[in-house]
């Protein structure tokens, strides 16, 4: 009970510093110097209708590249640390039922086509590699819920993660010689704004960024389902 | 107007799914709130103009995390609670 | 100029990314909970070798990078992403600062990777991924320029820290590796708010951008700078709110605790430093008293602890600390910071690093099992390097970076940080010191071995030859560092000593260094003048005589001469000195190469604790003190001669220098480690540290004094007070020598009393006294080197040094009885010998000065002096000898030519004592012009009397010649008894001692006065190690172990802070 | 009715109550619960910084064109920043997580003062 006192008071605390913040804050009217600029210019330079896009995967595009490591990083290490023994324990799961394997099997087939445009049409539309991973990444839990004696191939996922990541860092690396620098996305014509195929080489990376997300998530989820077996 | 109420409506569910998230002893109902309040936040991302963002944590704080979540109650389940 | 297409610096973090992303394609070799099915044994050393390549393509590109930005006047180089430019894409900038960080994280992770490989292949291709994923995140960390780029790389580094502690997975590990995610997932939160903040009131992410906006003036926009300093902060695991940096650090691999500890908080601290443009001045300010707090608070806690990697965890943390008070003053150092920072950064980061590579090798975190490093030579040998080099010990870099720093402090008048910096450092030479006191002393566990392959070894041999060369860098760049090169030579003939060390036996090193020795004398000291001839006299002169003994000794005696030698230089250093610089390098290579010589002594382990703690304390006060000079002479040099010209603080100036160079001559108070350390030494160590050691810190206040005059400090006259000192000291050093039992402790106490003269003598500020005192000094070194080789004779015979063992020696060891009676006549004062001459002297100087009450005092001390000796010459030669000393032989004749050598050293100075006296009367005058000794022919005529040695000698000669052999004859008819052979009531008592009448000799005097020599300074200086102890005991434990009181600190420490801070 | 000071607000709230759980839930389940609402306040008061009012997605499509972008959307940059955040949140819970399953492998507790091997 102390303990919890003292914490309201340190809460108290942070509180009132966090008033302050929230006080200083009024919105804003227009778009700041750096938006500004995107504004501008993003469809312009990098051919994305979708700005946030533009900004995640070029102007940004370092941070990209460092949020997919630490999400390959949080896979190793799980897939490190949470490995399951090597036989395959069969123990008794209750196969699931007949009506949500029948779904699933029509299902997943539709959400990973679902996921891929998501990811291929980041730079038109909201979503994007991120999304688009997630998004398949979801469909194989449903898989891995209508057919939990399945043993996923995660030797798969690794290695389409490996391929993704390593494409990632290449295409990255082939802008400083191709183009303006690191992750510059002009080593392809701009093409059309706001078509399917324009935005040189940027969905080529949100692709890869998906594939890469899915990967991982999925390897992830792998992991932390097959730790249930070792109940 | 009816973007006001939606926005206080949801403020109120956010922050009470919050609190019951992390004062519930029931590991299950947390885990739910938590991935409610994820969902509501998406949900409120729309009115602040940010499908992307709304997508995302969609996806991923109410999807996946909660998924993820499940895994490990169901491995830790039922020996400990507190 | 560097290719920027073909080395580009982007490569550093594209290969380290790409070549984990390839590590994935190798099939895992995973971790196995059951160490039998480790089913991977056909090692994938591919992987790793791959990794390695990586790291070494990363070291060899930022090398690159240093190299031309060093000597090809390279420009800083900004490096585009996307191809746009800043702000609005993310930049990262390649300048000379990011060229020196980025190899220094690389390095050590190129090196960590090599020692690692046994982990490796037991962890499998994850951890390396892992692994290469850190250490690419730390360099984003330092080359990016964007705040929330910064951010990504930080959770990078952290999130691949965390994934490494677990790897080595243990429940500890574990459990550590779970607080440190919350710890530093609530930190990055704080970051990202105040990251999105300032985006919001700067209008970018850039940092030079936000640095153009001015945060701090904007409103609302201060909150935004409070939370990025604050986290980054925290990230640098500010202590009190760092337990979970503690924690990780005890529970990581230590290959990744190398990493963590040299290139983490490298990284962290120069983004730290890089971000602060953002800020202002108050917020400068504010790291300083973070990092001053850190510093003290973790090295107290440090005191307390009983495991390598966790002391080394509170030593890392407090080694930022002092980084971040650097940087904190950085506008106060103007020009020197970068100097100063380099110096400290770089000892820390080789020490640290080669210091958890040494904890891997030796495979145990507790300290006393740290013995058994003594099976490879050469790893103490690092060991000692890194520790040396941790505390800023001449000649690695911290010391160059130390002394800049606290002389630039002085020159801004910062004196309080000077102060608590000197502390802090103090207090983590307590436990670093009485680590490597474990290490040198401790019996190792006879059934372990030490597995030393070369993958192991080889980081830690870099680094440590690494600390030496960068020294060598640092020394150069100091100012006054053109006029080091007078230790260049000699240092590597110690060099060389510890070459050969292993190989040859120990006359040849013995010769070798005595000739060296005596080169060095002919070659430096030549041209000396003056006082410092005459110690030099002593110093290298009696060096060389007392060496001679060292041929008595059999084998190598390893790890001994390099030191001796060391000593000498330093001693030599001091005399050779002309500026403050070329002084405080000599003291420390003195108090080093001394606190090895003492060390080796039987059951010396705490004395020479005690003795490095006095001697560094002594230390930091001089250099205190020549802080405070430097600020005070008002003139910007650091020649000897500013002590000439202070203005300011003149009084705190010479006492600091005072109590400085007090705790070599162990005035009372400061004297408590000198009776163990000199006892405890080795035969022929005892005269060097008494007879000559103890000189060095005369010799301080003879040019304190010289230089300064009298000074006085709150209306106290300062050499009046040190008189009292002086005349304390001597009663009281003399009683206590009368009332041991240890023949080499009486010794060693009579050394406390009799440099108690000389400080009471020259605290006289005239003529004959500083004639007495430096007349006295040259007796002390020759009759107390005679003493103690004559008794190191004895006991080196007699195994005991306790002197009612013995008894009876005369007829065994007849040579030794004449030494010891020469000695002690010569000691004692009593005619006809030199000592005489001194009493003579003194007592004309004390009336002269009228101080006659301190002059009262030191005639009892004399008088004292008489009963040790007589008690030292009666109860081991006289009496009736031990059956079982029997058949005991003289001591060898290597102890006793040196004996005999100052035996006519001292016959010549009683005969013509004029030979010594006129000469340093001579010099003298100019100094003290009044009251001079005149001479006639070989008599010294003073206002008060006349003193011929000649004449003196024929008298004393003849009636005690005629005493001595009635002596001789009458002990014919001595009856021969037993001794302890006798029985109460049938019964052996149970402490046969107490009926021998050597025991407790003085009784009765010990009764009378024994109040005086209660051990009050003893009991004092434990009380304040005790309270030390006491609170570091108590705060620590704030450390519960309990992450959620962890998450609590480090919230509070925000809270607080802001308080502190923005109201 | 500014939504961004509301998502601000919300969000600070949201901080709060995580670190609220953070502090006091002994369950290391429910610590990491609270490290995830910790998460979703960050991201509410950076989406919330984002926007400006009555102006709409960062989508430049028939509704929006490039020219008028400057007058008609809000700040695309922290929307950029969150989506990096949040993939970073589910790595850190995700970490997290298996901590807490590794943790419970070997004491069988979930209890947060299980676990308090290393101090002092």
């Amino acid at each position: 009970m102390v303990r919890k006192i003292f914490v309201i008071i340190l809460l108290i605390g942070l509180g009132w510093f966090f008033y302050g913040m929230a006080d200083s804050f009024h919105g804003s009217d227009s778009l700041n110097m750096t938006a500004s600029y995107y504004a501008e210019n993003g469809a312009e330079e990098v051919g994305a209708a979708n700005l946030v896009t533009a900004i995640v995967v070029t102007y940004r595009g370092l941070d990209t590249l460092g949020e997919v490591t630490i999400l390959f990083l949080t896979a190793a290490i799980a897939a490190f640390f949470l490995k399951s023994k090597e036989e395959f324990s069969k123990r008794d799961v209750k196969p699931s039922s007949e009506l949500l394997q029948t779904a699933a099997g029509m299902l997943v087939p539709l959400i990973f086509v679902l996921g891929v445009y998501v990811f291929v049409n980041g730079h038109l539309s909201p979503g994007g590699g991120f999304q688009g991973g997630a998004i398949i990444a979801s469909g194989l839990v449903l898989l891995l819920l209508s057919k939990p004696l399945q043993k996923v191939n995660s030797r798969f996922f690794a290695l389409v993660e490996s391929f993704s990541g390593l494409f990632y860092v290449g295409i990255g690396v082939a802008g400083i010689f191709l183009a303006g620098g690191f992750l510059d996305n002009s080593i392809l014509p701009l093409g059309e704004f706001g078509t399917l195929l324009s935005a040189g080489i940027l969905p080529v990376i949100y692709i890869l960024v998906g594939l890469k997300v899915g990967s991982e998530l999925s390897g992830l989820l792998t992991k932390f389902q097959e730790t249930q077996e070792e109940n | 107007m009816l973007s006001v109420i939606i926005i206080i409506a949801l403020t109120i569910l956010v922050l009470a799914a919050a609190i019951l998230a992390v004062q519930t002893t029931n590991l299950v109902v947390a885990v739910i709130s938590a991935g409610l309040v994820s969902l509501m936040a998406s949900v409120g991302y729309l009115f602040l103009s940010a499908p992307d963002v709304a997508m995302t944590e969609a996806a991923i704080g109410s999807g996946l995390s909660t998924i993820i979540f499940f895994y490990v109650l169901n491995r830790v389940r039922g020996k400990d609670h507190g | 100029m560097v290719d920027s297409i073909l080395l580009n610096p982007i490569y550093i973090i594209g290969i380290g990314l790409g070549t984990s992303f390839i590590l994935g394609f190798f099939k895992s070799g995973r971790f196995q909970a059951h160490p039998s099915a480790m089913h991977s044994e056909r090692i994938k050393t591919a992987p790793w070798v791959l990794m390695i390549g990586a790291l070494t393509v990363m070291t060899f590109i930022s090398a690159e990078w240093l190299w031309s930005f060093l000597f090809n006047g390279q420009l800083p180089q900004q490096i585009y992403t996307a191809g746009f430019e800043p702000p609005f894409s993310i930049n990262l900038l390649m300048g000379r600062n990011e060229a020196f960080f980025t190899l220094m994280v690389n390095l050590v992770g190129l090196l960590s990777g090599l020692y690692l490989l046994d982990k490796f292949k037991e962890m499998g291709t994850h951890a390396l991924s892992v692994y290469l994923v850190l250490i690419m995140g730390l360099n984003g960390i330092i080359m990016t320029r964007d705040i929330f780029n910064l951010f990504v790389f930080l959770e990078i580094a952290s999130i691949a820290t965390a994934g490494l502690i677990v790897m080595t997975s243990d429940v500890k590990a574990l459990s550590a590796g779970f607080k440190y995610m919350i710890a530093t997932g609530l930190i990055s939160g704080f970051l990202l708010i105040g990251i999105i903040f300032a985006y919001y009131f700067g209008g970018s992410l850039n940092i030079d951008s936000l640095a153009e906006a001015n945060l701090t003036t904007v409103q609302g926009g201060v909150f935004a700078v409070f939370l990025i300093v604050v986290s980054l902060l925290l990230e640098l695991k500010p202590f009190p709110a760092n337990g979970w940096g503690i924690d990780a650090y005890e529970a990581s691999p230590v290959g990744i605790n190398a990493v963590i500890s040299s290139a983490s908080a490298g990284a962290t601290y120069y983004v730290l430093s890089k971000v602060l443009i953002i800020t202002d001045a108050k917020w400068y300010a504010v790291t300083a008293v973070v990092g001053i707090i850190t510093f003290l608070g973790s090295n107290l806690m440090g005191i307390k602890q009983t495991n390598a990697k966790r002391m080394l965890g509170y030593s890392s943390v407090g080694q930022v600390g002092l980084l971040l008070v650097i940087l904190g003053l950085s506008e106060q150092l103007g020009n020197s910071f970068k100097f100063i920072i380099f110096g400290i950064m770089m000892s820390h980061y080789l020490a640290k690093a080669g210091l958890f590579w040494l904890v891997g090798i030796v495979k145990t975190g507790i300290l006393k099992d740290w013995g058994i490093l003594r099976k490879k030579p050469v790893l103490v040998f690092f060991m000692g390097t890194f520790i040396f080099a941790l505390l800023g010990l001449p000649p690695f870099p911290s010391f160059f970076a130390k002394w800049t720093l606290v002389l630039t402090l002085s020159a801004a008048g910062l004196n309080l940080w000077v102060g608590l910096i000197l502390f802090g450092s103090l207090i983590e030479a307590v436990y670093l010191f009485r680590w490597f006191g474990y290490v040198l002393k401790l019996d190792a566990d006879k059934e372990r071995s030490l597995s030393t392959p070369f993958y192991r070894t080889f980081p830690v041999w870099l680094f440590g030859l690494l600390s030496y060369y960068i020294g060598y860098v640092a020394s150069v760049m100091v100012p006054g560092g053109e006029t080091l090169g007078m230790f260049y030579l000699p240092l590597a003939f110690v060099g060389f000593l510890f070459i050969i060390d292993r190989y040859l036996p120990v006359w040849v090193k013995n010769t070798l260094s005595m000739a060296a020795m005596a080169l060095y004398g002919w070659y430096y000291m030549a041209g000396l003048s003056e006082f410092r001839m005459l110690f030099a006299i002593i110093f290298i002169g009696g060096g060389i005589v007392t060496m001679i003994a060292g041929y008595a000794k059999s084998g190598k005696r390893v790890g001994f001469y390099p030191f001796v030698v060391m000593m000498y230089i330093g001693l030599g250093g001091l005399l050779l000195s002309e500026n403050i610089l070329q002084f405080f390098i000599s003291w420390e290579l003195m108090t080093l190469g001394s606190y090895v010589l003492i060390i080796r002594g039987k059951k010396s382990m705490p004395h020479a604790l005690s003795y490095m703690m006095f001697s560094l304390g002594g230390a930091f006060l001089i250099l205190a003190g020549f802080g405070l000079a430097f600020a005070g002479s008002g003139v910007s040099s650091i020649s000897l001669d500013i002590l000439k010209n202070v203005t300011r603080y003149s009084g705190l100036i010479y006492t600091f220098l005072a109590i400085g160079f007090m705790t070599k001559t162990a005035v009372i108070g400061l004297h408590i480690w000198l009776p163990g350390a000199h006892a405890e030494a080795e035969s022929d160590v005892s005269p060097m540290v008494s007879a000559i050691l103890l000189k060095a810190g005369m010799f301080g206040l003879v040019v304190l004094m010289l230089a300064m005059g009298s000074q006085s400090l709150g209306g106290v006259s300062l050499p009046y007070l040190l008189g009292w000192l002086g005349a304390i000291t001597a009663l009281l050093g003399n009683l206590m020598a009368a009332f041991q039992e240890d023949a080499k402790r009486l010794l060693a106490y009579s050394s406390v009393g009799q440099l108690g003269y000389v400080v009471f003598a020259m605290a006289f500020m005239s003529h004959l006294g500083w004639l007495t005192a430096l007349a006295f000094a040259l007796n002390h070194f020759v009759f107390k080197a005679l003493l103690f080789l004559a008794i190191g004779g004895v006991v080196m015979r007699t195994k005991t040094k306790t002197m009612y063992e013995m008894g009876g020696l005369i007829k065994r060891m007849p040579l030794s009885f004449i030494s010891v009676l020469i000695g002690i006549i010569a000691l004692s004062g009593l005619p006809p010998l030199t000592g005489f001459a001194g009493k003579w002297l003194s007592y004309n100087a004390v009336i002269e000065k009228g101080w006659y009450f301190q002059g009262f005092l030191v005639s009892i001390a004399g008088l004292v002096a008489f009963l040790y000796c007589f008690r030292l010459i009666h109860v081991i030669f006289l009496g009736q000898p031990k059956d079982k000393f029997k058949n005991i032989k003289e001591a060898p004749i290597a102890m006793l030519i040196p004996q005999y050598i100052l035996i006519g050293v001292i016959m010549l100075f009683s005969l013509m004592p004029n030979m010594v006296l006129k000469p340093i009367g001579e010099f003298l005058v100019q100094y003290f012009p009044d009251g001079a000794l005149q001479w006639d022919g070989g008599t010294a005529v003073s206002s008060l009397g006349r003193w011929s040695g000649v004449a003196i000698m024929n008298i004393t000669i003849g009636i005690f010649g005629t005493i001595l052999i009635w002596l001789l004859f009458m002990s014919r008819k001595a009856v021969k008894v037993k001794q302890f052979n006798i029985f109460y009531s049938g019964e052996a008592p149970s402490r046969p001692e107490l009926t021998h009448y050597g025991y407790n000799f003085f009784a009765p005097y010990k009764k009378a006065v024994g109040f005086l020599v209660q051990p009050l300074v003893t009991r004092f200086w434990d009380g304040i190690a005790d309270i030390l102890h006491s609170i570091s005991d108590f705060v620590r434990r704030l450390y519960n172990g309990n992450g959620q009181m962890y998450a609590f600190q480090v919230i509070l420490f925000v809270v607080v802070f802001s308080i502190f801070t923005i109201g | 009715m500014d939504f961004g000071l509301v998502a601000v607000v919300v969000g600070f709230l949201l901080i709060l109550i995580g670190i609220w759980g953070i502090l006091t839930q002994k369950n290391i389940v429910k610590i990491v619960i609270g490290f995830s609402i910790f998460d979703t306040g960050l991201h509410a008061i950076m989406v919330g910084i984002g926007y400006l009012k009555g102006r709409t997605a960062p989508i430049l499509d028939s509704a929006v064109s490039p020219a008028d972008a400057l007058t008609s959307i809000v700040d695309p940059v922290p929307q950029a920043l969150v989506l990096t955040a949040i993939v970073i949140g589910l790595g850190v819970t995700a970490l997290m997580l298996a901590y807490v399953v590794r943790l419970y492998d070997y004491r069988k507790s979930l209890d947060i003062s299980s676990y308090e091997d290393l101090k002092w």
